[in-house]
């Protein structure tokens, strides 16, 4: 039974060559060579530093397509036209599901035909000398994101690559990602990946690692994304991780979401070991989008207004075009741009927000009894407590698409737009916050005169895209 | 008598949001729904049509790899014995391509109907009605009447 | 010597008829038909009526093309494309100017090029007929807005045309837009204009009237633009005006924006006649906008913001083009959208920031001092008090065009972004305010290592539109 | 020796912030400024400038009647005589014009300069310096070493 423990070194040893072995591509890696070539990038390249001594939030937009020469100026352009503070690529989805045979089919369509015959960049069949041309060509640091469960391949050659950065974790990386993989094996997957980031820390290269807060982007309760990273927090400490940057997916809510950050931040330092840096990242509102530019605008404004008020270290920005499809490059800078300049305009400004350390409170509560749920089933170990609170649905996460979890959880909003749970399923929670959760859902279904139901959830979830925070009734007109 | 159709996301998708919604949305029409969740295989779709006996195989893909996943499944349909209406509908394109490109695309990879990602579920439902021959209005009178 | 009294019904006329002179399309203007035409038109089409039962802010762009099928088609579209609420009808330059001979050649040469050479709808030239062609076609009411000292036989030609509601004022449309009318001459004018709209008032066609809250749109004080509005409200309440929109332009600064639309409501509730119905106006950012149509929808999506905390009756939108020249019309909807999507989703929430109560009272004991100058230099009359003041520039306005006002009145921001007054020149203000406003200034020269001074001034005039709430001295970087 | 230049805004156009910011950064590089302020007539500039023996004339116009209101501008310069530089910016044309035809337009009106609304008054101040061969280097040298 897989436990809480660092990898010992033969074993990382072990599974590293195996897991090299999987592709010609990793025979390029050398971690010895790798270590000193990370020492040998400048300053202004280093992720974790940047990123930790920056004085306002960074800004980091998404963005890979297959071809090296074009990720290389897709990436200049983010940084210059959309002065991007931290830089990302995108992984695709072949490489994302281990499948570097048909990725690579894709790059070499993609070099025959000049088209974008993949989601993202094929990291894996760059091979370590492409991710270094790719981190050389351009000036800023730059994270690997991806969606994979099994990224012990991935993250071997991106880290020798010249990659400081790497997203995701065991539970963030499954559960919204994919219905293939067991929990129990990404975690193994991933204890890997943090041993491996924890192995070039020892050696004063510090990889920034990063799970993915805003899981399924839909309505994720607050509690229940911090709970996920302050676990996949713990795991990659145990492992050696000494920077981690937990994230968090705005709800929509400003005092909420202003809260959440908080909490977040907060229950890091508590939760987490002295020895890590925790830093925090705001991802703009990770739901469907409005099908029209202008309107996206507008989302994205409000999620730049509540990054200048709870001030998270970096912000994962949207483009305008999120509804439509992977953003021109274009829309991806305005999308930096429009964030840039409210941020700008409100962060100088004092805005202390009534509520906000009400609802700071309760989310910590919440996420205190499931972080207590997940100890005790445990016994303390949280990869074992981990297991089993999914398993036995005490930890949930909603829309999720992996049998991992139970599914059960179903959020929405109350009067006042902030996410609360109305379908429960076995969640370990309080009776209390139960009740208040329960409170508020009935006040607003009052106001709308209707039942709660799956309907109300339904429309939640179409809100934003149709340009309201909460789904009222349609024949109810606005108020 | 109700009509069964069978749901999935095909590839290697993971967006289950769209489905969980039109999941609903069908079966509060009356339909029988077979969700066969995310990540579902051409074959999966192929066996779980015959094994219910589905009017309809409506397919969902967000992630924009639709074109390569649904390639040759109108055969892998066919040679499972299935004659049911096939419809794909969401995010059907990488990138911001141009619409009418992409139904074409998906008209001739067999599909009869193609819906973009704007696509209210009332919609498709009020297309598979048709196309099935079921005209709305009847049922509900018969509704009232019974 | 002119005084704060009700024009008599004999004089009304004959200024009437005087003024209709002055231009052919004059003499088509007939009050009693003009009366029940208005009674003609559809409940929706009733601007004061539309405007005072809405229970949301309603939103409204500008736009002014000189020919009337392109006018037409502009407000179909912002009406539909935009989802605008209420339509404007922006007259051009020369009209302005009562160069009426010169607005006929810009509409021909338009009419023959098909090119817009006038920047507005000549709305005297098209006449009463032509007016109401353009209320009809439309399908929500209209408002002439423009910035014309003397607006008399503009208002005379579109009261009559079907136009409900009419922007501007003595004050508000003379010094910031020309330095050709002293201000006892536009006093009068405008006397004239609100009586016009009094005396539709007075058989049941309530013309809405909205004094032009931003003035020079550049850093004005909150204090200094709501005393003009107030006054504006005195001068068009005597008169017989019953429906009156008190405008506001953002300065950016939140907690300030918040508070002084707060006190403008208050203030106007106070100190207009009670058979007055008051509402408000907020203009998005009036000053300079950033060279960039993202950068652009920031500055809007913080307007958006605002209004959905301050929740004023109305929003006049920007485009992201505003930077550049008149908008698109595609851009003008954008700019409506973008705003409607912000609103539309924080309007429901809860979202008390602190410091608000503290800064509307800051507001309003400064208009009070403002008010209490022009009421005792004027002996209790307005008008006496307002000329009077303004010669002794007890009241004045920053970046003022016009030799009317002193122009000696500098604002800056202080180092929390909010307007404050750096040179006083002979404002009427009490000592203690003064202080309020030196010790914030002094706060902020401070942080920046630098002196108070006209530099400083100049920074933050460009700073909105260089990506900052404020002008920070270049060298020291963000902080 | 400090040059004088005289500025306003042209025509009916009342945009003053421009020029407030503008004479104030002339007048910090050394030039005498004379400010006409705004609604200034082609003839009281052609007065100011042989009022004053100015260098240049620098014409301001942002609210999109720049062209009508420069229409015979240097015919009225030159009969009263006068022999300077002359400038324009602002916002110079009516919505989202190409701003290389503006440019040009303006040009062939007779302008020895044509900026639009991005420049910055420190460009502007080196490219008067440029045209009076003033060279900012000596100057300053000249001043260090004085
Ligand atoms: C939420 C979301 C996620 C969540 C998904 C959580 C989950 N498991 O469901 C997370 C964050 C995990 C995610 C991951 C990814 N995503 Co995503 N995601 C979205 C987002 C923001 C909303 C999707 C959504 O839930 N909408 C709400 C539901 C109700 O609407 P819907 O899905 O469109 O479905 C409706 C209609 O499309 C229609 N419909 C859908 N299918 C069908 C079928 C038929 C027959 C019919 C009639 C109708 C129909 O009816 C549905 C109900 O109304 C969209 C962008 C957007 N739309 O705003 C991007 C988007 C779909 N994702 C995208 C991408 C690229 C990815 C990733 C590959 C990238 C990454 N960086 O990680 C991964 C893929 C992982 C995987 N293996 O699938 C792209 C797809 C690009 C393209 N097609 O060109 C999009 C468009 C974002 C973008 N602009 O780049 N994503
Ligand atoms: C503030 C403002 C106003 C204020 C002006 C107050 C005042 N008296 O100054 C008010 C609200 C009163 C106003 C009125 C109008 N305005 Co106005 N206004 C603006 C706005 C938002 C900012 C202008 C500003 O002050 N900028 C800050 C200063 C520092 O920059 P600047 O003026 O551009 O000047 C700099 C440069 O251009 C350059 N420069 C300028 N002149 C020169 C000359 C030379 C030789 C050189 C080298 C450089 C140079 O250097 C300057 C200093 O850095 C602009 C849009 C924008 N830019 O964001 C519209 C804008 C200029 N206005 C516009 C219009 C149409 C009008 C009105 C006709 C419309 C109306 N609906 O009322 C009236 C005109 C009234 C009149 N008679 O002039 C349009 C012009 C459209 C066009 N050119 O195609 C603009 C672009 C807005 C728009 N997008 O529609 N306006």
């Amino acid at each position: 039974m897989i436990r809480d423990e660092r990898i010992p070194s033969d074993e990382l040893r072990r599974i590293d060559e195996a897991v090299r072995d999987d592709w010609p591509t990793g025979d390029d890696v050398d971690f010895e060579e790798a270590v000193a070539y990370h020492e040998s990038l400048p300053a202004h390249k280093r992720f974790a530093d940047v990123l930790e001594s920056a004085d306002a939030p960074l800004l980091q937009p998404r963005a890979g397509v297959p071809r090296l020469e074009d990720q290389i100026e897709l990436l200049a352009y983010l940084h210059e036209a959309g002065e991007a503070d931290l830089l990302p690529t995108t992984i695709d989805s072949y490489t994302r599901d281990n499948a570097y045979e048909k990725a690579r089919e894709g790059l070499e369509t993609a070099r025959e035909t000049g088209e974008d015959a993949l989601n993202g960049f094929p990291a894996v069949n760059h091979g370590v000398s492409g991710c270094r041309e790719l981190i050389e060509a351009v000036d800023a640091p730059v994270e690997v994101r991806h969606g994979t469960p099994d990224a012990r391949l991935l993250a071997a050659i991106t880290f020798a690559g010249g990659f400081q950065s790497f997203e995701g974790g065991p539970i963030s990386y499954n559960i919204p990602y994919t219905n293939r993989h067991g929990l129990a094996e990404t975690i193994e997957n991933w204890q890997f990946v943090d041993r491996l980031a924890g192995a070039y820390t020892e050696r004063g290269v510090r990889i920034n690692r990063e799970p993915f807060g805003p899981l399924t982007g839909t309505l994720v309760p607050p509690s229940i994304a911090i709970a996920v990273m302050l676990i996949e927090g713990l795991l990659a400490a145990t492992q050696g991780v000494r920077s981690l940057t937990l994230g968090y997916g705005q709800v929509g809510n400003v005092v909420q979401d202003v809260a959440a950050l908080r909490a977040l931040r907060e229950l890091g330092e508590e939760y987490l070991p002295d020895e890590v840096v925790v830093t925090t990242v705001f991802h703009e509102w990770m739901g469907g989008f409005p099908p029209d530019e202008a309107r996206a605008n507008g989302v994205i404004g409000l999620g730049g207004m509540t990054a200048a008020i709870a001030r998270p270290d970096k912000v994962i920005t949207k483009s305008p075009q999120e509804f439509q499809g992977v953003p021109t490059r274009e829309a991806n800078a305005a999308g930096l741009r429009t964030t840039r300049q409210v941020i700008d305009m409100a962060i100088e400004q004092a805005i202390d927000i009534d509520g906000v350390e009400e609802e700071r409170e309760l989310i910590e509560r919440e996420t205190r009894c499931l972080m207590d749920a997940v100890f005790d089933r445990g016994d303390g170990d949280v990869v074992r407590g981990t297991l089993e609170a999914f398993d036995a649905g005490a930890l949930d996460v909603p829309f999720s698409p992996s049998d991992s979890a139970e599914g059960a959880v179903l959020p929405a909003r109350d009067d006042d737009g902030r996410v609360r749970i109305l379908e429960w399923g076995d969640l370990a929670m309080d009776d209390e916050i139960k009740e208040i959760h329960g409170a508020r859902l009935s006040q607003r279904a009052d106001a709308e005169g209707r039942d709660q139901s799956f309907r109300m959830v339904a429309d939640d979830v179409d809100a934003i895209s149709e340009g309201k925070l909460i789904g009222r009734p349609r024949d109810r007109g606005d108020a | 008598m109700t009509q069964t159709v069978v749901l999935g996301v095909i590839g290697s998708d993971a967006h289950v949001v769209g489905i969980t919604i039109l999941e609903q949305a069908f079966s509060a029409a009356g339909f029988d729904v077979i969700n066969l969740g995310v990540q579902t295989s051409q074959e999966e779709f192929a066996e779980a049509a015959v094994a219910h006996d589905a009017e309809a195989v409506l397919v969902s893909s967000l992630y924009g790899h639709a074109e390569q996943d649904c390639r040759g499944f109108h055969d892998v349909l066919e040679s499972a014995g299935v004659d049911a209406l096939t419809y794909i509908g969401g995010n059907l394109a990488v990138g911001q391509d141009d619409w009418e490109r992409t139904r074409e695309t998906f008209r001739e990879l067999g599909f009869d109907r193609v819906f973009d990602s704007e696509t209210d579920p009332e919609d498709a439902i009020a297309a598979l009605r048709q196309d099935l021959q079921i005209t709305p209005t009847e049922a509900e009178r018969l509704t009232i009447s019974s």
